[in-house]
């Protein structure tokens, strides 16, 4: 099992959603960030000039099976781009275990529904 | 006239002068409301600047062309700076503080329909056009006594003269600017849900309360037998009308869309107080309530239909609100009004008369709009960079967030 | 009455509508802001269905059950769809207009205590019945001229009959529908703040604002000395009585807590007025200061009386606002009136009839309540799914969020 | 004086009484809004604070310190617990109303200045010295009758007597203070964005507003040809100078900044608003409406000056707000004037007596308030902890957050 | 040390915090994120359906000494199930290093206050 | 390549910032968090006592490179101290890949900008 967190513009939110759905990525979370990055925009409140680098970003937060790690990659790899500074960044990350606090289940089990599996 | 009855018309007028006014944080909490909290203070910004530049230019102009001495019926003669201390009914300078205000509530209606993607510098311009001559020409038709007027053309407080046109320039501001980006997926209308419906209802009920400066205090007057009785009647129509229109909103929408949807009762209310406008002197109270909620019930399926079927993307349904029930109160006078409307026996003349008015409004705001976008257009740009849509006009146009 | 007068009397009283009208987004406000966020959509579609449905139902039937010709003192003769334009010391349509923005406060008051657990399509019958029967036969009783007006009970502008009604009213839903999910855990109540008190504030000055239509409106006229005398001391001891209360509640909470709390300070704010609102019009403003202080620390304790020790969960605190300081200030007036009351040598027979009046509202309004509220839960149901509970009525039973 | 004239005057002061008491949400959404969420809660009780607590001790003893018999042109006469039915133009009581309003109005100025740092109980015995000392000892002066009055200084709705002596006070206040923690840094002032602008902008346009009760309320009749020209001229001025303000903040800050910052626009309606309070009734539209630019204008330098240069910590901008401009207004009236002002051939004797009002309220406003800091300070202490007033003051002074 | 982050309803959060200090577990960080999974409401506005899958969770992240990792789990799958689809996730990841700030203290030691270690 | 999750004070924020540009460390990603530990204040809401533990935090995620981590530990360290209780903590997560959306670099490279690497 990978962790695949991936930060992301927030108006790409919509197309990076379809894409993981269409990969067959269907549990994930998702919450705001700010970034700090490359794309900067300069802010002047009240006469002061401020705050030059943190833009809105979403950070998703995916934990699949190894199989499953290249296509969700892909998948937000192709959906995200835009090619202008300030796409964002996907990082993998280790998962060691994984519960389903409904039923208990653990392992791979927990991370997809049983006989819905592809 | 005697003293004291204009020192009362005098208070009534400035009374419901200071409710129109107080309607521009009404139109401000809606349209920031019902739009992405990335684009807050451009919007905010947007209604003071709207606000502001309509007192100062109807001021300077506007309230002559729309007032003056009538040119062939067609537009007044402008005088600059009018600094008059006449008395009729009521003071002068009450009446041009209360034609004022009417004024930049046409040009704010604008601000809702381009929402979220317009350049702040065009912004500017094309209110500073609307507030001294798309708004004042087509009021003096009927205002200023012009030839709808002199038509039998009824609008008792603007269903048509204020609220049709700023809607229709706002029409053609949307179909020049285009939809927002991501609005329309491979054909399909996506919902840009509104960052704050707490706002946008308290937005609405600023309105409705506003509202009772705008009908009554058309009347324009309140001493006497005859104002006393018609500010009542029109307060108590201008009521029945919104609250029909909010109710038939969110029955309609439970019905349509399984859900009822403070959203559309929102917009539903609006459209009830645009449609009643027209006719709320002279329409009954069961006639007002049943404006409303025929109001309401268009403004469902209107917002649908432009959102859905015309892909115009406005972002707080000011076209439907404003528009196409300013229109349907200004035709339904034809047929509610209680001498001479249809329904009344009072045959069709007077819904004639309405047509033309609609139409001839329409065809000027919103050919007028056309060729105003499509200059400012093909000059200093209408439409922000993709980027900064994306973005959010906040930072990039003002440099300053509304949330931090 | 001379013309010019009634004008004056006219412009007053409609004013003082738009005024009370503007309570609404006051309420809207306050009760989305001391509840939770997933809430907020169906609680602003709460108010502005209970005033649309007020507007609507007490034109039709609601405001002839209270002031038709009364039937044995304890209801008006009804009659539909008034449409009357006669003259009294004002209009007659702006009474109507007047009387409809008092009945829906009271159905508005209601909302706060179910807030956060009740079905909507429960919510709207209730509302219904609420405004054309408990509220107005009750009314009927004093200002219809019934029997709890022969009897001496005074209660100027509505502290029980309008605030008292509302509030025993939800006292009932409040009881019937059972604390939300996470309010008593083990039998220990635990806080669940609201999510923006920012709203709360604001919806209170909004209120104290409208409360000037309220109670000065309330005299009904302005033409005359008399008039002229009796608004003005009306002002006086309503402001007094507010900033009273606020100040009351917040040393108050500051000596029991710890800390000075905002939200029962803003609370405090809204019993001083509620409990000033029987007798504005003769206490002096030294008894109207009193009765505001000792309403704001009755506030205090009766939040923590209904939360902690009887367990209701009314999450406004509009039991202890409306009900309880609704009660205690009209009662008031028969120790504090300057004419007839206790401390100023008027003996006990005035606070007698307040204490029946006091108690039969309360009979009246908790026990119709119940009944309703009884007929409903095992009818079509009055409390949402526990599911639904949690995640939100926005989302489920409106389909739309508040914030996005 | 006839009776109905008295009654006209009494409804148009009452009703001005009402839309200058809403002038306090729009204070305490401007405060809130241009503050951080965490202290939030702080800032609206303190608002309420002060709207309580002034109306309450003005009634007490304030009023007649201001308004009673005149002791050498310094003071009036105190006496306590006025309840007067007396009527002069209109009712005695609605005279205490109307000032009572203005009262808190300079008490709430305070209260932005010295937002996020101070102790909740310092705060509330400051508030009480200004509203029953400071204020109205200065407020003598000129609407008492006294020494300024006498010289010819003219002050007509308060630019100075009420607004620069709040800002005055809050000026030593935001000094004695200091800056917020992190507010300078190495000697460069940082940026501590408003956490909702949206607040902020609604605050303003209900000020604007207000104002219409501000100043054309201040003419204190509306019965009769004079009063009836007034109050129309002085809402017309009111209006533009607050446009103009509002435009002319918007254009230097973007020329000076690049961008068109709504903040400042914001401010800049203010800054309008205050200077025109002044003259309001005796300069000219046009008049009027440069003073509002030149105020805007002044707005922006004047945030800097204080911000930047002489870094005083001032997070809603009320000393250029109402300090700043508060003066500038006044002196503007000895050039404005349509009568005795320079620009109008009057010489400069007017400007003169402007000149010595506006630096005798500075003195008189910054010295007792400097005074009555350092007492404070060396006392009781005027400023909250360093934890404190980073974890915010809302869960430290209150035990509430405003949001959850 | 490992970390524990668990995606569990809103509504839990007061029972799974409670049930974490009865375990002994008192120092994590939470916040709001939105999550995509089984658990599906629609939504309308303005007509147009839309966002059928997320809906607001509470995520926790828990830095524990390996021993504390058992516990620390069942305290939450316990506290935090419904039975319901929708009852969120619980994953182990590895830790490397911690530093608490205030002492500089490092390793297992930062995770603990000395002295009043069970 | 590691992850270094720091949870600092909201008033720190524009110290470790500035600490953190100065580190050369200019890519991250920072959110809002509320944190449980030691530090506790007491709420009291219309009479009732509650919440004595949660306090607003901001948590950074900053992926570096190996080499990076002491210096930008240490960059944190410094400038988020107050050493009164709730300073907060940083905890070092192995990352296993990385990719930048916008070029699709991957490894080392897709964190630091070719050219300005020092
Ligand atoms: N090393 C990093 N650690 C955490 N977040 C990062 C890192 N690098 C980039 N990000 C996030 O990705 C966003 C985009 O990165 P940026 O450098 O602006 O553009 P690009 O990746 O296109 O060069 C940043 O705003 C930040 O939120
Ligand atoms: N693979 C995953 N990665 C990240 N978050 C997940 C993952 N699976 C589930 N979640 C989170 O857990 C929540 C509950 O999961 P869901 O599938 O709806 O219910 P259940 O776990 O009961 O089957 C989701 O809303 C989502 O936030
Ligand atoms: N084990 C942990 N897991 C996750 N977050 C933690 C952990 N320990 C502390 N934190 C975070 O760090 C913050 C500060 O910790 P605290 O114990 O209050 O102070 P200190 O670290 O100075 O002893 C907490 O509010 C919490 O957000």
């Amino acid at each position: 099992m990978k962790k695949i967190e991936a930060i992301i513009r927030k108006t790409k939110f919509d197309e990076v959603n379809e894409a993981l759905h269409d990969a067959g990525i269907e549990f994930y979370s998702f919450w705001d960030v700010r970034g700090v990055g490359q794309a900067r925009e300069g802010r002047v409140y009240r006469g002061i000039v401020y705050d030059t680098s943190t833009i809105e970003r979403i950070k998703l937060s995916i934990i699949v099976r190894d199989k499953n790690v290249e296509k969700t990659v892909n998948a937000i790899l192709e959906s995200s781009r835009t090619g202008e500074i300030g796409d964002g960044k996907i990082f993998i990350i280790p998962i060691e275990e994984s519960y389903r606090i409904r039923t208990g289940e653990t392992g791979d089990e927990s991370l997809y529904i049983k006989g819905k599996e592809e | 006239m005697e003293e004291l009855s204009i020192s009362i018309n005098n208070i009534w007028v400035l009374v419901a002068t200071f409710l129109v006014m107080f309607m521009q944080p009404g139109f401000a909490m809606v349209e920031a409301g019902f739009t992405r909290s990335k684009n807050t203070a451009n919007i905010l910004t947007k209604n003071l600047v709207d606000f502001s530049v309509g007192a100062i230019l109807f001021w300077i102009i506007g309230y002559t062309i729309m007032y003056g001495e009538s040119i062939a019926g067609l537009i007044g003669t402008p005088s600059l700076f009018i600094n008059d201390n006449g008395i009729g009914d009521y003071a002068n300078k009450t009446d041009l503080m209360f034609q004022t205000v009417f004024a930049a509530t046409a040009a704010t209606i604008v601000s809702g329909a381009v929402a979220e993607r317009t350049k702040f510098n065009a912004y500017i311009i094309f209110t500073i056009v609307i507030t001294v001559l798309i708004y004042p020409i087509s009021g003096h038709w009927k205002w200023g006594g012009g030839w709808l007027d002199q038509l039998g053309f009824l609008d008792f407080a603007g269903s048509t003269i204020v609220h049709s046109v700023g809607a229709w320039v706002g029409l053609a501001g949307a179909i020049m600017l285009g939809p927002r980006h991501g609005k329309y997926v491979k054909g399909k209308a996506k919902a840009i849900p509104g960052h704050n419906l707490a706002f946008g209802a308290l937005g609405v009920f600023i309105l409705w309360f506003g509202w009772f400066g705008f009908n009554p205090g058309s009347q324009l007057g309140a001493a006497g037998t005859e104002n006393t009785l018609a500010i009542a009647h029109i307060a108590l129509t201008t009521n029945l009308a919104a609250a029909g229109g909010a109710m038939a909103a969110l029955f309609t929408s439970w019905m349509r869309y399984k859900r009822p949807a403070l959203s559309l009762a929102l917009n539903g209310a609006l459209a009830g107080l645009v449609a009643i406008t027209a006719g709320c002197d002279i329409v009954s109270p069961g006639g007002a309530l049943i404006i409303g909620i025929i109001a309401g019930i268009i403004l469902v399926f209107s917002v649908e239909l432009f959102d859905q079927v015309f892909k115009v993307d406005d972002p707080v349904g000011a076209i439907s609100v404003h528009g196409v029930n300013g229109a349907f109160g200004t035709l339904a006078v034809g047929l509610f009004a209680t001498e001479g409307g249809l329904f009344y026996g009072g045959g069709a003349s007077l819904l004639l008369s309405q047509l033309i008015g609609v139409a001839a409004v329409f065809a000027w705001a919103f050919g007028t709009g056309l060729i105003l976008f499509k200059i400012i257009k093909s000059t200093i740009g209408l439409r922000v960079s993709r980027r900064i849509e994306e973005e959010g006009l906040d930072v990039y146009e003002h440099g300053e967030n509304a949330y931090n």
